[in-house]
């Protein structure tokens, strides 16, 4: 089943508040424009205000892969039963982009919106929507912005005019402002004049004329809004990580220029003096050599990167692998090599992280789902890192981890950190030396020493495979598979400390789904379609890690069907399914599969469970 | 040191009361007479003379005949053999974690200036601060004798091909890139090794030293420019190089008009004491352009050529704290929770 | 199951056509040296001597990493049944190497022959042994060789002796002396005195007091002996391949040497002039670089490595797969990573290379399990990169590329090149231009053109994935999605080109065994040792190539059991079979591996099938 | 060339009979105002001045804003927009597939400098035979602005951040490690960098060309080294550059006491009129030497630092058949089938 082969079917109106005329708190905006425009910032104060009305949100960024002068679209998902994917149908679109307005007016939901510049003339393109037309540039200059920001306060015009149009609140808007402008005051005052002035065209011109409208709720108090990366290097800082050697590359890189901005305020003593080094390295081979070489020495350290840079740490990262260093990589994905779709979001990186580098490797995997889990996981990784001196790797996404997602606030983590069996000096006299590759508890996980460790007794070889138990050099064939089998037991404890799985529904359905990542946020919305719309009900594992822990074997084991779904061609979750699970089993994986670089959404998941259980059945 | 232990009057012992017995390897695997059993001679000799403990020094390599070497030196120090060229990352990444280590790494000249290049340019560039040497045969030893980006244009294999691309002068790529303190010797001249590898130990930033180290087996022979023989007959030393140790308290007396007094970080000197005419060993451009000059009549330069002990390394860039981020206490790196509160309220 | 859990157990003595005395023709030799000392023509003279008599042997060289001064273990197998896989024990040790050689001796199999330097003194070990002391230094010295290579003469010396106790032809051994040193005549000559030496301080000293010996057969004829490296240098050179960078990596530099030699022989022209470029690069990134660029450019391109220079390519390989690039990668594999066990061998880099680079990346893998194979695919593998277009590799491992292995002699490629689907001027001239990516025949495979082609319309740009049927940018989701479905179809194409897996027995037996590449050598001498011990008779399948073929999924579905054996240790074959046969399928697979870094043995398959037929049962 | 389309008489074309229409590219997806543009501009003019069949020209690159000009111009030209810093690799497998092509490859300074750094020297050191042009802007800009290696110390990013480490010269590299036509040119310089181009494309062997070009959404800003103003303000030629095409009949005079001649590989001429006084290009010490200083002072130095014509290119190095070995004939590159047979005796 694959994207184009189903086409999303618009959602059943709701009933509204204020009557059936209205559509409340239940729609989607687009706001298209060409990047480098500076239409962020009005987009985020959008969002934003709604959110502070108590409605939930969503925003997603669809950007191209340059910089500046290309289309982008804006969406914001207004959904008051807090649904947040992708929606595939717009309802109200703002078009600020002559390029590509005819396109996205003609694929908007019949009975939408449509907020353009006047000099667009779209009102003629089709007859079942409802045009607002604005004069932007003359109400740009109204605002008496210099004609060098008047391109940005243009922005602020159609958050104004949406603003009226959608019923929010203009309080909402000014303390968004003003929260989002905190520092500068005077540009404050500029962007809200930029919103009234849009505002009050719409008040004295324009009439409304759709049912799209925002009520106040009381569904977001406490909540924070945040991008996924943001949230991983909280997670990381928080996490005590000291070394990140990084390379730049979308969509990762926003992760390490947080964890900047976050540790020069938070990680710098009363002398000036920094408890981190944050290296840009020369590529992605050297950033992950630095992390290998700064977990051998002791230290949480850390990289992120994407798709062609992990591609580039294959060779380090079995040795990290081998050599059993701890390590933490976060791998933002993104569709295809770098000349593929740099800007889109993609789960296709999972079979080859499980087991990259040549020879029997394997890796351990987190995958976030939730930009909470972002964070979790960041704290996370860095003991699990250690505690199994093992690089691991942490799987996010585009859209996780570019995008606005709403969340419960973070918490502190109430757990120390676990640096793992690391032996000081004192343990090394009592014990009378160690053999550093030997296990002693028989979890596979040997216990190491630092470089620096104050004993004559404390240094050991550090080199891939080629060791016995006490660190020394060896090609006797037993010594090998010895080692080999104690790696292997090693990746079996994994199982016990990874993230276990998340179950939702009652357990007893017959048909069962799986995701991972960001699909959740399409299968939760698509179990209640199927529900409503086809009577489905379906229990809901959300797996967290690789390996697999039981959890998921059972899952499979106790239902009659169960539906795979991912954001790759290759079916990747199932493939490492297929390999891990009772083979007994496997009849009953069934794959959805969704690749064209756009976040998946419900409707198609539900298009594509509806249509199998009915052939099926 | 509580651990080091008591030892009896006779035997000879260093500063801080180790035998040269501490600072040995293992039994090395490589070729008899290989120049990279020299160096590790000379390695463990200056460490053992400048008194250093072993156990607060890593030991890095990436792959090759060279970079095994460091098993046959100092077991007690910590040692990271990687991956093929890449070691600058790892020995970076190291030195981040702990900047109180010292650090030295022994690549070859195929480790380092083909595979490894990118990785070596930039770690010059940072100028970590470790002594990375190069065991430099002008071919891949552990791969049986294929040339290396190092070997002369015009240089013979045994099998009588002929090299006909030009050789990557490494010292003179070091010192353009940005290394503090670069040389070159030969593993078959004890003497001027052992005095580099001291004041090396001296030096705060990267110390690049390109160490000829003759592969017995694969270039030892006639049409190499790195056998033995062609080193005693073209070796040309561009200085003396001279060393007092900052434990030495004798005051050595030398002529200021033909010899560079260099005082370096830990207050030892190095006193480099000029043969070669343009010889001047803090001035960057000189020193390239002397290389450049040289190497193409043939003749191969020794000695210190640059050294700069006022450009701060990397870790001092980096403007850390003083210990070691590998072993700070969880209250020095995870933030107390009014901080994520706070933040919290931000993103609200 | 995994190899220590089985020891091997001894073969039953074979009857003797001598009488019962004598094992003939059925036993292994073992020359303990250590490297750098020259052994090996002395050796390769043992091996080829008693191949001349007639008899099938097979020879394989365990040898430490490093270059000289390290134990190395050289064994020939004899066997007048043709089995050439390595057996796990050894009857005659010659033993060389002072530091191995109580070691040596205590792992011989009882009723064994030791061959040794009487300094060892090593007759005192073990008391089921027949003991032939030797003064190699005393004989040596005889020779009147120079002092300078004594050292080398001892090894004809062993030569001789062994000639003498095993009945070994002196004429045999001086036709190979003299072939192996055809252009040096003084060195024949010198070599085969040391022979003599050695052959006549036997017969004037000792007494035969062991079983081994061999006698002519006439198993050989018209068969050569050959390394799988050579017979894969010679296949690429038939295949015409012009442009080859590579860096040099054991176990497969001898690939590329081979053919550089291969090469300057028969590809230079009259004047001098090559047919070729072979292109040491500075990396293996560098490598695969050149062989897209020269692949784009149109030329046929290889280039050879092992694990972590195959490692390193995992990003170009991407993009080969995305951009359509033909080229063909040779990964010798070998064990672990650099500082693993770089001279040992491994059948572990099959899932690695299945989809090496991130996101959803599939490659055609070829998989020579003979030396005849390294040729053959050698040949082929360049027809199918083009055809495809895409990079191909070819899977070979330590055991067959650097090991001499008996064949068949190759045969010489009677089919024309296959240059795949390439427009010149005319065509575009004709068709009025092309679309470099749309699916014209209905097979995944576009077509293209080469730079230099004389026509305003041949131009494209080459890029990842990021573009539409006519190479030009975008971003679209429909266009993205439908190149991705015809990679796919593409993919499913190379099934019916890739080479089939070849059946050996009846296909109607309950059992089934399924291997590739070197694994086969163990498997069949361990179906013969099934059926004659465990009455077990077995169907076999080998596997030589992915993706799999209709055949693969037929085998498993006629069979009730079906083990599967590799030299990996995490079931590499197994995984891949289970995430593409039907699911109903796979409870039938049972994996049996072997991953000690030393080329599986028989004993070794045989034992655990019979345990596990046991256990079935 | 049966296929180049009839022109009609008022219509400007080159040498060939082509007009400028057939060297454009597709439309920039850059920012307006982004040095790389001009860039493309330049290169469009010179091939087209220069009368080259645009089919014979393979245009490669990496990945980067600048990585992705190629698409800006010569649609009619074959290209290959490859992996990020490794297109020199790929660059070089195209000419050993057709060496008769034409290759220009576009790369950034990222792209260069950093991840590409060891390519790079590589193909230096190989002396490939193209125009390998580096947009050189000091920062990252597909990734939003990020320092480069050929950021200055001191300079300054839009944020604030000051880098700290040197920049790498890589024109002195480039001359160090091998390329035999090493300039500097600005974006903004029309003439210069045009005269540059058409010379460089006369030239066989690598020809390096540094090309600073602003980026103005990163990097254009005050604290900037690489910005217009500072350009404008520190841009120092080392000499005029002058050329002369082998298809001009006209003999231009010059004055041999300022000026340089050099006689291309293609019969065109190069006039370097001295302006630094340390000139002479054609000495590799001295080029190195000279840049080295200058760059210490702060000021740019533009113009052809390097000149070398008679140091054989890769292509040759490696004799091969005149012909492009991609469509070398079945016959020409499968041996006999006696060939086989003799083999397989030997193995017998
Ligand atoms: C990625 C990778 N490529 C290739 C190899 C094979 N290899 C091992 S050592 C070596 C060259 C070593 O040469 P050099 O650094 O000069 O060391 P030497 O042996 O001469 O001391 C190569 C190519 C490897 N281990 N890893
Ligand atoms: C392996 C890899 N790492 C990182 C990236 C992300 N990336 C894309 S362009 C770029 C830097 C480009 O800088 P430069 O070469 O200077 O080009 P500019 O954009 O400044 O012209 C980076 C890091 C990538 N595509 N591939
Ligand atoms: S092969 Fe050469 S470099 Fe390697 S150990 Fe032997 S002599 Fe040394
Ligand atoms: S970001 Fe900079 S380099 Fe990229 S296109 Fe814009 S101006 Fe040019
Ligand atoms: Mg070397
Ligand atoms: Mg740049």
């Amino acid at each position: 089943m694959t994207t184009s082969q189903l086409s999303a079917q618009a959602e059943p109106a709701t009933q509204s508040a204020r009557g059936a005329n209205y559509i409340v708190n239940d729609f989607s905006i687009q706001i298209a424009t060409v990047n480098g425009s500076g239409s962020q910032s009005a987009n985020s104060v959008l969002l934003r205000s709604i959110f502070r009305m108590g409605i939930p949100v969503s925003g997603k960024n669809l950007f191209p892969s340059n910089i500046a002068g290309l289309p982008t679209w804006y969406t914001i998902r207004v959904s008051k039963d807090g649904w947040v994917a992708r929606k595939a149908h717009i309802d109200v679109l703002i078009a600020m982009n002559a390029e590509t307005a005819r396109e996205d007016v003609l694929s908007l939901s019949a009975g939408g919106a449509v907020i353009y510049d006047e000099s667009l003339k779209l009102n003629e393109l089709r007859s079942d929507l409802a045009y607002y037309a604005v004069p932007f540039d003359q109400l740009a200059t109204t605002t008496g912005a210099d004609a060098k920001i008047r391109k940005l306060v243009k922005n602020m015009v159609y958050v104004g005019v949406a603003a009226k149009l959608l019923s929010i609140d203009m309080e909402a808007v000014e303390q968004t402002v003003r929260k989002q402008f905190a520092k500068k005051v005077k540009a404050a005052e500029l962007n809200l004049n930029a919103v009234r002035v849009g505002y009050d065209y719409v008040a004295s011109t324009l009439t409304k004329h759709d049912p799209y409208v925002v009520e106040r709720m009381n569904a977001t108090a406490g909540k924070i809004i945040i991008d996924g990366n943001s949230a991983a290097a909280l997670g990381a800082m928080f996490a005590g990580v000291t070394v990140v050697p990084w390379y730049p590359i979308t969509p990762s890189s926003s992760v390490v220029e947080n964890l900047i901005d976050l540790m020069k305020k938070h990680r710098v003593d009363a002398n000036g003096k920094a408890s981190f080094a944050i290296v840009q390295a020369e590529d992605e081979l050297a950033a992950i050599g630095m992390v290998l070489g700064a977990g051998w020495a002791g230290a949480r350290s850390m990289t992120a990167s994407s798709g062609p840079g992990i591609s580039l740490m294959a060779e380090f990262a079995g040795l990290g692998y081998y050599a059993e260093i701890p390590g933490v990589i976060f791998d933002v994905q993104r569709t295809g090599p770098s000349t593929g779709l740099p800007t889109r979001t993609s789960q296709a990186d999972l079979t080859f992280v499980a087991g990259i580098s040549h020879g029997d490797t394997k890796h351990v995997i987190l995958l976030p789902g939730t930009v909470r889990e972002c964070y979790e996981f960041g704290l996370e990784a860095f003991d699990l890192a250690e505690q199994l001196q093992t690089p691991i790797f942490v799987l996010s996404d585009l859209d996780l981890g570019m995008n606005n997602w709403m969340s419960e606030p973070f918490e502190y983590p109430e757990k120390p950190m676990n640096r793992g069996k690391v032996l000081n000096a004192e343990q090394l006299e009592k014990l009378g030396g160690f053999a550093r590759y030997k296990d002693v508890d028989g979890d596979g996980i040997p216990y190491r020493t630092l470089p620096g460790t104050d004993h004559p007794l404390a240094a050991y070889f550090t080199r891939g495979s080629g060791h016995n138990e006490k660190a020394l050099y060896t090609e006797r064939p037993e010594d090998y598979e010895n080692n080999m089998l104690r790696l292997a037991r090693k990746f079996d404890t994994a199982k016990k400390l990874v993230p276990k799985p998340i179950l939702q529904g009652t357990g007893k359905e017959k048909v069962g789904i799986i995701a991972f990542g960001t699909t959740h946020w399409a299968v939760i919305e698509s179990r209640m379609q199927l529900e409503r719309e086809n009577q489905l009900a379906t229990d809901y594992l959300r797996i967290r890690a690789f390996p697999f822990t039981q959890e998921i074997h059972d899952f499979v084991a106790k239902h009659d069907r169960v539906y795979v779904v991912e954001q790759n061609r290759d079916a990747q979750m199932l493939s490492l399914l297929k390999i891990d699970l009772d083979p007994v089993q496997l009849v009953k994986l069934h794959s959805i599969l969704h690749f064209n670089g756009l976040p998946i959404d419900a409707r198609f998941v539900t298009a594509a469970i509806a249509t199998h259980q009915g052939a099926g059945k | 040191m509580s651990t080091t232990p008591v030892t009896p009057k006779a035997i000879k012992t260093n500063r801080i009361g180790l035998q040269i017995l501490d600072y040995r390897g293992g039994k090395t695997t490589l070729c008899a007479g290989c120049g990279h059993n020299s160096i590790s001679e000379r390695i463990t000799e200056a460490f053992y003379e400048m008194g250093i403990q072993p156990e607060r020094v890593m030991k890095m390599s990436g792959i090759g005949c060279s970079s095994k070497s460091p098993a046959y030196f100092m077991s007690r120090s910590f040692s990271f053999n990687s991956v093929h060229g890449r070691m600058p990352s790892v020995a970076t990444g190291a030195l981040l974690a702990n900047k109180t280590m010292r650090s030295i790494g022994v690549s070859g000249d195929g480790d380092t200036a083909s595979i490894g290049m990118g990785q070596f340019v930039h770690l010059m560039r940072r100028n970590v601060p470790m002594i990375y040497i190069i065991e430099d045969n002008g071919v891949y030893g552990l791969t049986k004798g294929q040339f290396s980006a190092t070997a002369d244009m015009g240089s013979k294999l045994k099998t009588g091909v002929v090299n006909d691309l030009p050789a990557i002068d490494i010292c003179a790529l070091a010192i353009q890139m940005g290394a503090t303190f670069v040389g070159r010797s030969f593993s078959g001249d004890k003497k001027q090794l052992s005095t580099m590898l001291k004041a090396a130990l001296s030096h705060q930033g990267t110390v690049l030293l390109d160490v000829i180290s003759p592969c017995v087996t694969f270039n030892d022979h006639e049409g190499s420019t790195k056998s033995y023989k062609y080193m005693q007959e073209h070796e040309e030393a561009v200085s003396e190089v001279g060393f007092v140790p900052y434990f030495d308290d004798i005051a050595v007396e030398y002529d200021a008009s033909t010899t560079v007094d260099v005082q370096l970080h830990d207050g030892s000197h190095m006193r480099l004491r000029k043969i070669h005419d343009d010889y001047n060993p803090t001035d960057r451009a000189n020193a390239v352009k002397m290389l450049m000059d040289v190497h193409e009549k043939g003749e191969v330069l020794t000695g210190v050529f640059y050294v700069d002990t006022q450009k701060p390394d990397f870790t001092t860039l980096l403007n850390m704290v003083d210990e070691p981020l590998a072993t700070l206490p969880q209250e020095r790196t995870r933030p107390g929770r009014e901080v994520l509160t706070a933040i919290m309220e931000a993103h609200l």
